[in-house]
């Protein structure tokens, strides 16, 4: 229990074995990007906030360290690189270059205690494709995150799914998130939804049975679906959604491991991030997040 | 699979959902003694007061448990809550003194769902967080308001209390934590099956 | 003269302090009634859980009362604590798992306590507060530390726990609030003294 | 139970009754004050951190609100009179105006809860007199104190005493500190002044007690008390000792009013404070907090 | 050149002779307002800047000190006093109540330096009337602000004139704004509208002339015109009109006075302004803004 | 010049080329670093100002970003790497690991426009020998930062010099500060300095000159030189000193390199750094570093 | 009324407008004196550096003058622009060294206005204000590129500079302060009508 | 290497400095034309407006030049400064118009100077910018004070102004540039002793 100083909320230093770990790791993702053929690109680690305001609900928000610079903006620290890299890219971003590999890494620094006090500084490293909309780029994303998520002793659970499902049901009734939140049918819900609902809640639903509210999303799980058959390490679940999609547009899916089954990475996909920055181009991503405190 | 179940107020119904739905759970004989964990048919039971099962939860030192939506709420628990449970209702109310003043102070043992509650009315008010037997401090004038569960609303009518408002309906819940409910589909959606079942028959 | 007595563990030897000192307490079948204050000779005897003493002393809604230096630190009262009883001793201590790695998640029902005591420490750690059976948290790894008050000790032993750290000795104090100390220095002074004889007498 | 919008910690609007309320007790203060011919100044609601360091303990700078300007100087706002009122009067103080007889009011704002949550607006309204190091200044501001301490329903307690008797203690052995601030002999209390601390803390302690540590303070004590003899409203505590004297280098006080004895003003002397901004000045003053929860 | 310590931008303390002189100008003021049967009301010196965001152009954003706070949030200094009042009046305002006739004071601190280098720090002190939008509403303000205007040695000016003749002009075409702006009639404005806006330009311009694109606006001018014709003191001037109205709606004034003529005071109408914090309610108000270094 | 986003003074992202070229120097350094047997150490990128007060002129203090945090702290961005080393390092040096070879790399960010507007994004690379006091550790330096000065198309040119000398003779008249700062004789330095003064900046002092006002330095210098000798990189220049030494205590060196002999790296000795933070320990290191506009 | 002339580039040009709009102007003896105010017709005439006609206008030091935009636009002056004159018309432009590597440092006269102009292009450059002789900058590698006024182009030409961008089409104004504008109408107005008579007869 | 010699004022003096040292610089002739760089014995000599010397310096855009104390430090640069000249000498002065009221508004050329100058006085005041006849402003009432170079005193006579404080003595220096110094002590140790025997001579 040797004594540290006290440090941020969020940071602390590395030292020699600590570093050595980091950069260890470091090594392994940014070996398995460049044997893809990925490109890194270096992110800041402040930006405004304005630019990103539309992304960011307040709670988001105030998870970061912020503060007025001296000319008067809004600044904040970095806790999310993927809106960073669709600002620093779309300026320069053509059709005729793309599609782009890309991969980066560096810390987020949350300042804000998570609900039950958790507070940890994050090291993250993750890798996109700009400017392919292609199931092909979905399946490629999904074994890389796989292939990243292995470890000596333990394979990795990806779990995947599409968020257009849940913002389509959504659309129609806003007691539908609730319901999917908790796991829980709930008066709220319309009856025409109750059917699918139900079968999400109790994960009974099949691609057919969403495929009537999201065809797009459906057929598109179907291609996936065929293209990972093989492989057991993937599963989707229909029910697997979040009260709300965030910049996420479709596929969405985490990675799982260890014995602890413990959640190490989460993407998809976000095909309206870079209109927002004045570039049309649609975009998968993912991003592994290491904790210095494990 | 290890469950949280909540002693006190919530322990012996806890119980007897779990049995209901054919878990071998521990017996009265077995709570008798000091010991906290009982292993039966590899699933592990754990015995924790009623406010930290969502605390276990969230942490993952549990798989599932059963918690009141009270704690549920006060802890911010991004668990699962795939089944609410008909018995151990009550109400979280805001509750003043006899003559009260404004609300300028508030005792509670729910201190963030009091200022939440208390920010959605945009009232200014110091917030007195307190360990239990809350209302006496309406009683006593350490605060002229105070929220607090109500249930029978026995103590507020003994002491003439004026029930000022509801903040929220209050029902135990079965949680189950979100990293379990995704990786492990199978184990948790035949227990809840099983319970949810088990419910339909009690009615 | 209103004066607050923790429920529980230390309320008999409180009442006796006051008994032995010459004050009017309520009885046991006082007691036993669901009543929580009790007027004897102009003084009012209010019962709250131990770890509110502090807080209604602080607040002025009790001119003085009985509590463990636990819940004084832990509410940083600001009491004067004129007296110190030889009874109820015991010690906040760092407590840790078998085999516990390095500190860096530390569950207590003494947040305050322990974050200050990390901070000295310079140790980087989340502290995840309980309500109760804190020596569980490192038993069921939902931590591998935990800050709790040790007596005998026996729930250490019982889990081969392993006490790491002494972070304060713990001793149950008479708290007289501030500004009612200022001002009726007379009925204070009068108090102190009479307990402090019985005390003396006791030994 | 009117719904208000939300505001920062320790503002909010006084609407019309409020505002009234307010302005009636200004009145009633500005009144006295004029009437003892004290003149007003107006001190600002930010200023620099800088200056007030050697004044501030880390813990009260933090109950502040503080933030950085676009000069990059950190900047807090207002959270205690005093020291400003030396800052602001040093660079035109000079020996032929002085004595001066000022008082002034305000918000003052304090961003952080305390120890057990309470988190109020304060206004406060206080006064001064400037380069009189007289006991006829002491006794003055005592009984000025009192006046204002006045309701119509009853009478204020003024209890006061000399912070340099603690102070002359406490440099003889810091043990002396914790005795007093608890009220309770601790074992680090050296022999040669248990008896003396005894006696502060059982209250018995006369005068002549504490003469032979604090030849000075007894001296003006005794002057003191024989100049407001008649008065019932004052009592002397000599045992009435803060742990630090902040910066109090004399004579210090407290008013208690209403049924409650409710603390409403403290002051005190701080000959010490005007020399810390360049210009040699004993000071004498006293602050009358308003909490508009109350 | 006495010399003053530094004091952050915008503030300073007032000594003596400027607080006596200060609170002279506020009495002055206050006792019009009374008369008037305006009562006080006390606004918070910082606010979050989150509900007043629609209202503030970011570079308004940027004259005043902002500063994230403990909780996150990001919180500015008072720098323009009449959507405060709209934010703290709304949650209590109701029909049965109004019109109410309030007034309020403070100081207003700007921390950038405008265009020019001017940086200053600004007492205000203005008065309201809400929901009433009546044309005899108008002309009490007008009559109050003059007499407010109104020094020993000279007369004031009060120049009026409706921003809605803009506005609606600006809507047909944004030329119109730079033209109106420039006082210059230039390329980009339609045939449609050369001649109004020549005439705008030219000073030429009547209410008749007006009517036809802003029936409403021309309707209160005469109305408004007929209440105060004997009075030489106010004068309708049609092409005295801002870019942008910001919050007004209709009528908009100024005040000048002295013999340097310079403007002391401006107000106008905002009739949507608490709309936007949840009341509907009619406004009209003005700001006297006093200048310490003048 | 394609249109970049606007980001914060001081910081940008780096595209794929911008970010090879980064990677390709780091790797370079780390290469060189690692065959000489340093480790390395990750600095947080945000730390309190509290700590490193004593060794930060408030100028220097507001050329980096600085904040308040939740708790109330105030908190900078990393703008020199070196103290945060010595404060990351003392609660865990014990006199049995020393001495220790660390290096680090990292951005700084600067806030303020330097002098003549300068703003630039900065990255660090530094290298520190800890616990080791020796002349073979100064060479060994000397050495390192030669080498990693050297570019294909020139060698670099390293100047050294030590502090402690201008450090004596100031202490003796304050004077020859400005003396030496603008390399010009000027009234104020005292006859028994003039002539030693006159050489140093004339340039024509040689070792023995120094010798009997820094006797310890003259003979480092004297062994250091030795020990190079053979070099033409190196050339000592007694009269390259600073007005402040900041918190160097010895040797003090910088390297020149490229045609345009830009200065791309500078170090030293600062053995009494580390004590401030609780741990004795000699040590000495340099910073390279490189300009992304260039 | 006091009225501002740009010495300079402009002086002739704006003393013309207004004898040609009937004024009665300062003749050129009067300027051969070392003064630098001229009262005619109670009109006060004074005579300041181009770039300082805008500072006096916007203080209310003159009421009107006449001013370049480049000089309106980096003072960010908010007076009236009434006329527009079509002489000494000019252009704000971005130029480059030959073979210049992309735009990080540009040395220029108007640091407000080509700040405004990076900003608007994203660009990040570092801003090098000069104060005479600025294409030099870009000959002697200063700088690789500069922000000025462009007439004939003759310097650029003669250093193969590059002309990469147009910032702004110069013209000189008539200026004339708001609160001078709001109070004295009438002369303002007969000014104006006076000058643009003149203007439409020359042509 | 390049020296830059600063245009006007100082123009002649600070040629005839190198001359004497031996220099071979332009000729009047040279400096008829247009051109503003002339190559003579590997030495380029560069002619910039006087303020420019320093930034021209400072970003190694020149190796050295002569420049007024004014100019270097209005901008803070940070060459050396090996020899201060006998001619050419000045004050900075705080000058005010006739019966001036507090200093609340003070025009100048030397913007930073002055700002550091108030701000050690600790005075609020306003500063405006211009870029010449500052004395004017005064006369004019744009400001109530104004600092500038007084030489002769001439126009402040002339105007009546008053001189209420030296801000500081300007004399010209010969600037080198620090990396240009660091790296090339030879050439300009040379240069230097040149450069101070010829003055020694000239005395």
């Amino acid at each position: 229990m040797a004594a540290k100083s006290r440090y941020p909320t969020g940071v602390h230093p590395l030292l020699v074995e600590e570093t050595a770990r980091r950069r260890r790791i470091e090594a392994r993702f940014v070996d398995t990007f460049e044997k893809a053929s990925f490109s890194e690109v270096i992110l800041p680690i402040i930006d405004y906030v304005e630019p990103y305001a539309p992304l960011v609900d307040s709670a988001a928000a105030k998870q970061s360290y912020r503060f007025i610079d001296r000319e008067g903006d809004l600044v904040a620290i970095r806790a999310d690189f993927t809106p960073m890299l669709a600002r620093a890219l779309s300026p320069t971003l053509d059709a005729g270059t793309l599609p782009l590999r890309l991969f980066y890494r560096g810390d987020v620094i949350r300042v804000e205690a998570s609900r039950l006090g958790t507070n940890r500084e994050l090291f993250q490293i993750g890798a996109e494709i700009v400017g392919d909309d292609s199931i092909d780029a979905d399946v490629a994303m999904l074994h890389l995150a796989a292939e990243l998520g292995r470890t000596d002793e333990s394979e990795p659970a990806v779990v995947y799914n599409d968020v257009s499902i849940a913002t389509s049901l959504i659309a129609q009734s806003d007691a539908v998130r609730e319901a999917l939140a908790a796991k829980r049918m709930t008066a709220g819900v319309p009856a025409a939804l109750r059917t699918i609902v139900a079968k999400l809640i109790s994960g009974e639903a099949t691609i057919d049975d969403v495929a009537p509210f999201a065809p797009e999303a459906a057929a598109r799980l179907c291609a996936i679906g065929d293209a990972l058959a093989s492989d057991s390490l993937f599963s989707l679940h229909l029910d697997d959604i979040d009260g709300s999609a965030g910049y996420y547009t479709g596929l969405r899916f985490r990675v799982y491991a260890g014995r602890a089954r413990a959640k190490v990475a989460q993407g998809g996909r976000y095909d309206t991030l870079y209109e927002r920055f004045g570039q049309r181009a649609a975009a998968i991503g993912f991003t592994f997040t290491l904790d210095d405190l494990d | 699979m290890r469950i949280a179940i909540p002693k006190g107020r919530l322990q012996d119904r806890a119980l007897g959902v779990f049995a209901g739905a054919g878990y071998n759970v521990p017996t009265d004989n077995d709570l008798k003694t000091r010991k906290l964990v009982f292993e039966r048919d590899g699933i592990e039971w754990i015995f924790v007061k009623d406010g930290d099962v969502p605390v276990y939860v969230e942490h993952g030192a549990a798989d599932a448990g059963i918690a009141g939506l009270d704690q549920i709420l006060e802890h911010e628990c991004t668990a699962y809550q795939p089944v609410e449970f008909p018995f151990g209702r009550c109400r979280m109310m805001l509750i003043a003194a006899p003559d009260a003043p404004p609300l300028t102070k508030v005792a509670t043992k729910y201190p963030r769902i009091t200022r939440q509650f208390l920010e959605s009315r945009g009232i200014r008010a110091e917030i007195v967080p307190l360990n239990g037997s809350v209302e006496l401090a309406a009683v006593l004038n350490l605060t002229s308001h105070v929220v607090d569960l109500v249930e029978t609303g026995e103590t507020v009518r003994v002491h003439h209390l004026e029930l000022q408002d509801v903040i929220a309906e209050i029902s135990p819940r079965l949680i189950v934590g979100k990293n379990f409910y995704r990786t492990e589909q199978k184990l948790v959606r035949d227990m809840i099956t099983r319970i949810e079942e088990a419910m339909n028959v009690a009615r």
